[in-house]
């Protein structure tokens, strides 16, 4: 019984944070939502140099071989900044997936997606949009049980605008006539697995954004004054945060579970994604609340950053299955006859 | 106790009905947060008024039809329940409106008070300042008396649809040596004035939703005042004393909200099974809009009847806030993925307005002295906790 | 339209508060507790003196021939003092009941009821328990869709113990043999006046022991110091309590309205009850727990007068219908097709 | 990362899982808020240290069996799984033990910690004082030293368990001119000395779950004293970190609470689905109870690899307590109408001990620090808010 993560990991998450932090600021994201792809391919190549698109691919296509619970940490610093290019999705999703599927179409895409030249973007039916379609050099795509590997017009995009102006939605339409590459059992199984992993990154890209929002309320509430005082010398206000920190800190343990689970295939890795990710996007959605509540009317503008990450905080919580969906897992597993509960039961 | 309407009410109710169905537009108006949308529901207001429906409250020689409280429930209902569209001139018609009936010389009364009800004015608030926000007593923002005129320096801010309206009320300091609630002045502005800039505030949707407003030396005649120089505060209370009690938060509106809750639920409601928070809190959506209906005509009905309200009123602010933002999240949770889309995205069918209204419910709990500070009043002057 | 109580209505609830207030002292309370019935004859005889036995019944059978509307705010009353006495099911249930009943049981027992010389009460199948079925002079029982009217002697008594110590619970059992005086459509409608009634008895107590917990708190934190300063001082403490009161003022005019649908045997009235009695049981639910948090440890004990109000409260949440069955009342309307809902439904 | 427990952690769980098996009484035992349940908890106590299971913790030389947390853990959840009694000697095993063996000489060591092990000497705590509350700075009990006595005079209240125990360890003030933190010693008193008056203070269901204290020029040796004279904040802070730590609140409680809730909403789900928020509840209860469980694996790994407890341990006292409180409360709910009956009554069937629990959950928000207290700390130390 180890729950640590290695020193290794833990200095790959400090340079990671230090890059993102210096790299990604508001400002700079706020300059992305105005240009047309929203996407920025010179951030995708510093990632490339640092290693983290191909940090999931095997070495033996030139990646790092490294792992969910490698990532899960990295995910968490992607959150904080509200990254909007597709690594996530690249690294902990995609990745995997093509590695899933072999092949000669892995052995062709895993070291393009190593080294930076290929944005790898996987989406299932439940997703009702795909994030990033249109910068997606490879799409794995699945459809009634059908998957597709789909190239920049071999489908087609339709936009739908989000709130949050960071993230680029489409409806994907494949070509008529496209044959799946995998189908039956196999390919629901890929689902399955996919949606672990699409889920699993939604939830600790939601312990940072809950994370920044602690941090930007707790300056905003340090230097605004009223009455006379620092408005985060009130209890109430002292409180509210509290009360995000108390979720925050109990949704952090889920979530490296879920990724130990993820990495090992373990077989309970739907309920501890289901879990981890209810707990994160939770804990997110009361950062927002209370957040916007203690900036008090400079929070509801689009000038102060607080909306940058509460609105990818709403967005998180619904992608890649929402709140219901993933109850729904946790419902089948808990109320089941003979369902394995209780103290001793957790790493059963 | 007689807990129904009687003969004249129901014929009220059908008249605003009929009118309603005959005149509110087919099409919904653009949101007044754009100069289009703010051009259109200016128009409504015309329209409204012409029907003699813009402001039932006010007394009939002044365009309105002299309605008790329990008449302007009926009209609100009436009013959501057509969809009609958002009252642009708020602002005016409830707040400044019955302050210049109190206050106002009759000049003031003539002057302004048929060009708000027409919709030909429409007027913005100036209380907030930079670093005053909900403590109005820390006003800095000067006017000072030269001659028949008062030179206004300073700055207000988050004052609501501000950038494309024609009139400001707000309060000044005219002493520079007082403090606190001494010295204050409420003086109306047109906001062409020469030294007035608007810079508009984007809120979370983008749009200038509100501004900031700067005053370099601008002049306003002093027959702009209103009351007497030094006693604003007074006159302000009266305004704020408007703007905590009924008259912008309609139970209607909640009702109608807690409605389009229950059917969103019922067309999803495959889906919103699977999370049993969300009947939950569609069935506590349906009660507590219609608890806030029945306790808003219990104290309309108290207060025809000579009574006063009390501390209790705290109460109000928190409640609608709460019930707002709970009713949109829950309408967020039932639409799942597709929470997200702006109304006009191909996927976002079935969406509607709840995004918007999500939006808006954050500022609930906010505006008009924070829930926090509302609490704090609850418990000390409702309560009687010691400060 | 009006939604107001008369003066009259409003001077006798004065009165009525300040006799309870004198009389049903926490000290009264407590020996209550001891005795062989919990109950006071002494207590049940001035009640009749003042008029409250037969507020409800007809003047033609010595009553006050007053209604649902009448009685409410005394039943608030009530619960302020946490009245252990069977007035709210006598005045408000049972005799109600008994004239609804009619006939020769009615003209027998009213004027007895009028008098104070016999309390009545009143049960249904859903009440697990029948509280002072012991002291009952008559009780009027519904079992299996029939209704007895059982004097001592005709049913056994089984106690069960509470953990409010002046709640008397007991199983019933009807003597074998025992003929039922209704059956059919009409014992059906008349249990459901008859929860309507019990549930409408138990929200308006809710009411006044959300007040009497509510002012308990307030005392106890204007006295009660530390470091330095009175614990009502503090922001957190006054926030509990003030959202308390936000819930507790919601509360009453839903509770009014129910009794005005119930006094006018409305079609809605399982709904009106059913939203009344959710409203007020959680506010004195949430009185209840903010109160013993804001109270510290002291609340935690049996010498402080706080508990005898909590319990009362978590009881009745309980009683005449929980909350799930309140809830099941509100879905089956709200949820129905073409249900009257929204702006200009309420009073419809 | 490595999620699997080594063999000998299954060996060790196997082990203690089999002596429980074996030596669990059949019949739960009454509880120890009574005299004879305290008996019989005190001989539980003493049948568990034969074992050598009574403070796994320790080190084997004081006939513990050294384990580290993650046995710790283990034995915990062997431990609620089996349903054996509830610990009457928590205060000595898991505060005063380990205090001992940091502070106490080595004749105190072998005096108290071997008597402490066997049940022999059950200990109670005296902290809190009559409007001191959380504040134990604010103590004002004295213990002045008279050669080779200290003489006590005052009052402790609160004190868990005392009606019955054995020994008290708790705060004096022995420097009478000192303020807050300094001048306090830590001493060790036994109960029946002269001069010492226990007065019960019942609870919540009428038991004396706790006592007031009070000492008349109480006199007790000086070998009594642990720490030096004067140190005893810092002797206390050792020992108040530990209770605020992970043992007194071990995940397994809250698991088995969960696993029942499950239980006995799956034995109600006729009744129960009436009410969505029920259902909820039950679901988030186990969720909530994993994430402690994990939490505390979690944290129980980093240091058992030399990290530290941080400021962020304030939330744990805020998460198991409010779980507690909201698992018992939707047992309530499932109850309905059975539950505000005693166990013992008649129609409390299915009742078990949840209105136990429910009433005991109380508690939690409250002592050992009110959870405002808890979020005043996070605030400040964790978040670094200001003061």
């Amino acid at each position: 019984m180890d729950f640590t993560f290695s020193e290794d990991q833990l200095l790959f998450q400090d340079s990671v944070r230090d890059f993102l932090v210096n790299e990604i600021t508001p400002e700079r994201l706020r300059a992305g939502w105005e240009t047309d792809t929203g996407r920025d391919p010179a951030l995708w190549q510093q990632f490339a140099e640092l290693g983290l698109t191909g940090i999931t691919v095997p070495e033996e296509h030139g990646g790092l071989g490294m792992d969910a619970v490698d990532f899960v940490l990295l995910a968490q610093e992607c959150g904080y900044v509200a990254l909007a290019e597709p690594l996530v999705n690249h690294a902990l999703v995609a990745v995997p997936l093509l590695q899933d599927i072999g092949g000669e179409l892995a052995a062709r895409w895993l070291p393009l997606a190593a080294t930076g030249e290929a944005r790898i973007i996987a989406a299932v039916e439940q997703n009702l949009m795909v994030e990033d379609a249109h910068v997606a050099d490879l799409l794995l795509l699945e459809r009634e049980g059908q998957w597709f590997a789909l190239e920049q017009g071999q489908f087609s995009c339709e936009r739908s605008e989000s709130i949050d102006p960071a993230r680029r939605l489409y409806s994907v339409t494949v070509q008529a006539g496209t044959a799946p590459i995998v189908e039956g059992a196999r390919a629901n199984a890929l689902r399955a697995a996919c949606l672990n992993r699409g889920a699993l990154g939604c939830a600790a890209q939601a312990l940072g954004l809950a994370q920044r929002m602690i941090d930007l309320s707790v300056q905003y509430t340090a230097e605004r004054k009223q009455f006379g005082k620092a408005i985060g010398s009130f209890q109430a206000v002292k409180h509210h945060m509290a009360n995000v920190a108390v979720r925050l800190e109990y949704a952090k343990a889920p979530v490296h579970r879920a990724a130990y689970a993820v990495a090992e295939d373990a077989s309970g890795a739907a309920l501890a994604v289901a879990q981890a990710k209810l707990m994160a996007c939770e804990a997110a959605n009361l950062a927002a609340k209370n957040s916007i509540q203690v900036h008090g009317a400079m929070g509801y503008t689009w000038e102060v950053d607080l909306h940058i990450f509460m609105k990818k905080a709403w967005a998180l919580a619904n992608t890649w299955g929402d709140a219901g969906w993933h109850k729904q897992q946790v419902a089948a597993v808990i109320f089941a006859d003979g369902a394995a509960l209780g103290a001793g039961a957790t790493f059963q | 106790m007689q807990l129904a309407f009687t003969e004249q009410q129901q014929a009220f109710r059908a008249e605003i009905r009929s009118w309603l169905q005959a005149n509110v537009p087919a099409q919904p108006l653009q949101t007044f947060d754009t100069e289009e949308g703010f051009q259109q529901h200016r128009e409504w207001e015309a329209t409204l008024n012409q029907g003699r429906w813009g402001m039932v409250t006010w007394p009939e020689a002044l365009g309105g039809r002299g309605c008790d409280l329990i008449e302007w429930l009926i009209f609100e209902e009436e009013y959501y329940r057509a969809r009609a569209p958002l009252r642009v001139n708020q602002n005016g018609i409830f707040l400044l409106g019955p302050t210049l009936m109190e206050y106002g010389t009759e000049e003031q009364k003539a002057r302004f008070l048929p060009a708000m009800a027409e919709g030909r004015d429409v007027w913005a608030q100036g209380w907030s300042e930079p670093g005053a926000g909900s403590d109005m007593a820390a006003i800095r923002s000067t006017a000072q008396l030269e001659g028949d005129k008062y030179i206004i320096n300073g700055q207000k801010t988050w004052s609501t649809r501000a950038v494309w309206a024609d009139w400001l009320f707000g309060m000044f300091r005219t002493d520079p040596d007082s403090e606190r609630h001494r010295g204050l002045t409420f003086i109306l502005v047109p906001l062409n004035t020469p030294g007035i800039t608007v810079r508009p505030i984007p809120q979370l949707d983008g749009l200038p939703g509100f501004a900031e407003i700067f005053f370099d030396n601008v002049e306003v005649d002093v027959s702009n005042r209103l009351g007497d120089d030094g006693a604003g505060w007074a006159v302000a209370m009266a305004t704020a004393g408007f703007e905590r009690g009924l008259m912008l938060r309609s139970p209607a509106r909640f009702q109608e909200t807690a409605r389009r809750l229950v059917e969103l639920y019922r067309a999803n409601e495959a889906s919103a099974s699977h999370d049993p928070q969300i009947r939950e809190a569609v069935m506590r959506a349906y009660l507590d809009a219609e608890s806030y209906c029945l306790s808003t005509y219990q104290t309309a009905c108290r207060l025809s009847q000579g009574g006063k309200i009390g501390a209790e009123s705290s109460t109000n602010k928190i409640f609608w806030s709460e019930l707002d933002q709970n009713m949109h999240a829950t309408a967020m949770s039932i639409l799942g993925a597709r929470a997200e889309l702006l109304a006009h995205a191909p996927a976002a069918e079935g969406v509607g307005t709840w995004l918007d209204g999500w939006l808006f419910s954050q500022s609930g709990p906010i505006y008009a002295g924070t829930n926090e500070i509302q609490r704090n009043i609850i418990a000390e002057r409702m309560l009687g906790m010691p400060r």
